[in-house]
């Protein structure tokens, strides 16, 4: 029998299973907050957290509420500041990455910047931040977005934090460094990746109860379909009972 | 010598202007200029304020969402009626209060929301309205390096963020074929602000700080801007910075006036010292939405309230004491 | 996008040469490759010298003169065999006993000297001999802005010293017009070092390190080497790490080896623990004029000696607790 | 009466009374830091030592021995690092450095790299450490010398740390901050100044029993004479009382 779990959960659990044990992993506020402490505690015991305003692995105990909070360093190994952590992602040391942004594009580009256009907004948005960063030097990116059209779009209205840019060769061009680059969009749909010659977004898996057609009505651009597409777990009774005990208690996130 | 023509490509430049001039030698002599001297920098805010900030000033707020933040100055800024700021867009919390009263005319800008609370109403009002008359783009790190390259001296610094973004485009980072390894990096001007306002755990009298767990960007901040003024949770003795000199952070020689504000940064956290007011900050994230309700936060937290002392009467020493971290 | 044939004029270019290249992808795909595990790194100073050094390498020491100096892990590398290094001419006593045993080939020099105690003859006689085949001239300040563009992942990091000079000449920076601000700069190139040595006052089994006092270029340097060895007067627990993130200067992830070596700056100096062994090298500085005589001290305090506790018991307790600071 | 000095003695005296209150200088190892601690205790109470490895602001109560030394932030202000140190110079808050070397030229440029050739030297010395920077980045310079011909020389073999380079612009030309340069040379014959306009080195003052001949003839350059040279004073008997009885008890430099 399924426990019943609300979408954020889902996400949560998501985003989660992507980490792998003993890489580093850069955390924004929310959601990635949430799926790097229940990796900790499930597959990836050897995860390292890193926030952008200096807090290196840290025991997420309880529950950041912003990237310089001091749960961010909660019995971390290190409390620095952003220079030595974008030093060290600009160094190679960080596998991981989650983004956000409020549209991407089939090459993982994302706008976290202004909706319409820059010079007379529609609506401005609070801006790249450490996204850009991210983008530019983690090794694998991962974004978690909602799934609907006006967010999965053919061309976004500003370029806030690189995905593949133009496509393939384009971020080398550029300059960023080789072989970094998006590796995941996690949505309330679907798991995608990215084609490895075309460098464009494809669908991976389903979340449960979700069909193929859907993600694809949901989509703004041309999405490429894996041969074959699986299916992805419920949250387990395991994972729900972390997250509800241990993680989030207050059920912040239910 | 080996004169010669060579020169490196500038690949792509920046359509951004530079909101804050790069005068290295300026800043070189107005540094030598800085007294030297130990002298007793306490003041109240009121003072600190009116001494040392001008309309038009580029301003400059460490750290970042509602942690370590000077509230405390922020508000008497909010009070003293200077105006017309152009300022950096990576503190947080600050920078509600200033675009609630009209006071910002140009950005570089980075990041300003209220994080899992999302987008600040307050400055989307002004963007949007046209009060702010500019907005140059960054990346939060790419800022951070511009401070780094100003504390450096240098009047630029390399990185390999931006590139091939509409970010850099908004910028006025200049990218560059590296004259070493033929790679491409973007050139970040150096910022130099005029006035930066810093809050820490403790400082002396003169202005030596210290500051735990993360610091943030005050080391870069304190060294990138010509004036300085810190308040401080707690003013320590001198002896006690030089008991542990490799505590401080800010160097007394850089600071211009240090002000006492025990839980300046309310309602944001300070380290091992208090918790973020949560119930208060959700309130102020309802009330921002809208003009009108954030006019009335303004009144009853800033404006009605003469200073820091009475703010702290306002939210009580009961509300406080809960919000302070015990020891374990 | 602006595209333009615009281009910033190279003015001169020194004449010395990349003595280690910039492989910044390489060194982005090293620094992948390290285990951020939380594993066991404690070994003896044979084991980490037998494990990840190598003939040829580029190496570096930290700190400068006889402060804080990793002489346990020096004595070791000279007794290990290993040879031919290219070096950064920055530590100190450390090279004198590389010097002393032949194992110097190229140098980024910058000062090599016994500081109040005048010239190093072992430097002397290995550079005048031509036993060292390159030397490559730098201001202090420029080598360490070298680790750091290092430690920044950046290719490049301008500076205003060295310009006009012969030590410029003899560098391998190259002197640009800002294209922000027009003056002239020098590009300084990162440097990546292979092997980098660090003393430390604490450090957990992982690699987490603590430094007391001044940190010279601790930070820096130990950001900009593929492999990084450190030694510690004390071997703590992590937990007591945990609690004082903000004094960690060295992260775990960038050491690969842990050498516990109590004294282990001897005949230096280490901040608030003990200080220089002042007759001792006094009696080296005598020595070292001479090859007879250095040799002879190679052979007693180096090579005559398996290991550090060997050290340790021919130094002899009585001495090591003379020269150890008592509580104030 | 006069009391008896050493030679070391008269340049510790010297280069002490050319600092001044409320400044910041940079202080390196052997005769700098006792004229430092002698400047704290007579007209500079508020002097600021820098030690280039991160100690600001020590009260200079023992010698150090080294520049990198805890003595060097003994109850200092700060303890930092190089780069902090040298960022601070490089963006002009240090006023005064000394300087030393094997050769000097009439612009106050130093060798303190080499005698003979580069590639095949006679002598191979120390080298710059952080004698350029200084020399690049603080707004005055004092050099301390022993004064004789093979020091003071017309073409020094090694131009390691810059004075007025070629004279009058030179430093602005290859980009070194404006306003910087040579301010003294304290030698044990005099104390020199440069020439406003041709930059080049002039004699100011003379010490105890030295004449104005005696300087020029240990002189390899030509030598520019103040309209009116003074004489410098003996070291005083306060100056001698503090030096002997609180800096250097163990008489190191006596």
């Amino acid at each position: 029998m399924i426990q019943k779990y609300s979408p954020s959960e889902l996400l949560i659990c998501l985003a989660s299973r992507v980490m792998e044990d003993g890489t580093t992993a850069f955390i924004g506020t929310g959601i990635p907050m949430l799926a790097a402490s229940l990796a900790q505690r499930m597959q990836a015991p050897n995860l390292v957290p890193i926030f952008e305003f200096g807090g290196t692995g840290a025991i997420l105990e309880k529950l950041p509420l912003a990237v310089g909070d001091m749960r961010t360093y909660n019995r971390g190994i290190a409390a620095s500041g952003i220079c030595d952590i974008m030093e060290t992602s600009q160094r190679g040391f960080v596998e991981f990455g989650f983004l956000g942004g409020a549209q991407i594009d089939c090459y993982g580009n994302l706008n976290s910047t202004v909706i319409g256009d820059h010079k007379n907004p529609k609506v401005r948005l609070p801006g790249s931040g450490g996204g850009n960063d991210v983008g530019s030097s983690c090794w694998r990116t991962i974004a978690i977005m909602i799934h609907d059209k006006r967010r999965f779009m053919e061309k976004i209205d500003f370029l806030t934090t690189p995905g593949f840019l133009t496509g393939p060769g384009a971020r080398e061009e550029a300059g960023l460094p080789k072989g970094t680059g998006p590796y995941r969009v996690v949505t309330n749909l679907c798991i995608m990746g990215y084609d490895d010659t075309s460098k464009k977004m494809k669908l991976l898996s389903v979340n449960p109860g979700v069909t193929v057609e859907q993600v694809i009505e949901n989509t703004g651009f041309e999405l490429l379909i894996a041969d074959e597409i699986t299916h992805n777990e419920h949250p387990t009774d395991e994972e729900l009972k972390i997250l509800r005990e241990q993680i989030d208690p207050d059920g912040l996130y239910r | 010598m080996n004169q010669n023509s060579k020169c490196i490509p500038i690949i792509y430049e920046g359509e951004g202007s530079l909101i804050q001039p790069i005068d290295l030698e300026g800043f070189r002599e107005h540094n030598r200029k800085k007294s030297k001297a130990l002298i007793d920098k306490t003041m109240s805010e009121k003072e600190a304020i009116d001494k040392y900030l001008n309309d038009g000033d580029y301003i400059g707020f460490e750290l970042y969402g509602t942690v370590r933040c000077p509230m405390t100055l922020t508000r008497e800024i909010v009070r003293s009626g200077k105006k017309d700021f152009r300022i950096v867009g990576q503190g947080v919390h600050e920078l509600d209060l200033l675009f609630a009263a009209d006071l910002v005319r140009e950005i570089d800008f980075t990041y300003i929301g209220l994080e899992v609370y999302g987008i600040s109403a307050n400055m989307r009002r002004s963007v949007e309205s046209g009060a702010v008359t500019k907005i140059v783009e960054w990346s939060n790190a790419a800022l951070t390096w511009r401070f780094k390259a100003a504390s450096m001296g240098i009047p630029f610094i390399p990185t390999r963020s931006m590139l091939g973004t509409d970010t850099i485009r908004k910028s006025s980072a200049k990218v560059v074929e590296c004259p070493f390894t033929g790679i491409n990096v973007a050139l970040l001007p150096a910022l130099i602000v005029d006035v930066a306002f810093i809050h820490v755990h403790r400082a002396d009298k003169h202005g030596n700080c210290q500051i735990d767990g993360i610091s943030g960007f005050a080391f870069e901040m304190a060294r990138a801007c010509k004036t300085l003024i810190i308040s401080a949770e707690e003013i320590v003795d001198a002896e006690e910075i030089r008991e542990h000199p490799d505590r401080t952070i800010i160097p007394y020689y850089l600071v211009d006036a240090v002000v006492h504000a025990p839980y300046g940064s309310w309602p944001g956290e300070m380290s091992g010292m208090y918790e973020r007011d949560e119930p208060h900050y959700k309130d102020f994230v309802v009330k921002q939405k809208t003009k009108e309700n954030m006019d009335l936060y303004m009144n009853e937290w800033v404006y009605d309230l003469p200073d820091h002392t009475a703010l702290i009467e306002k939210i009580g020493k009961d509300r406080l004491q809960e919000l302070t971290i015990k020891e374990v």
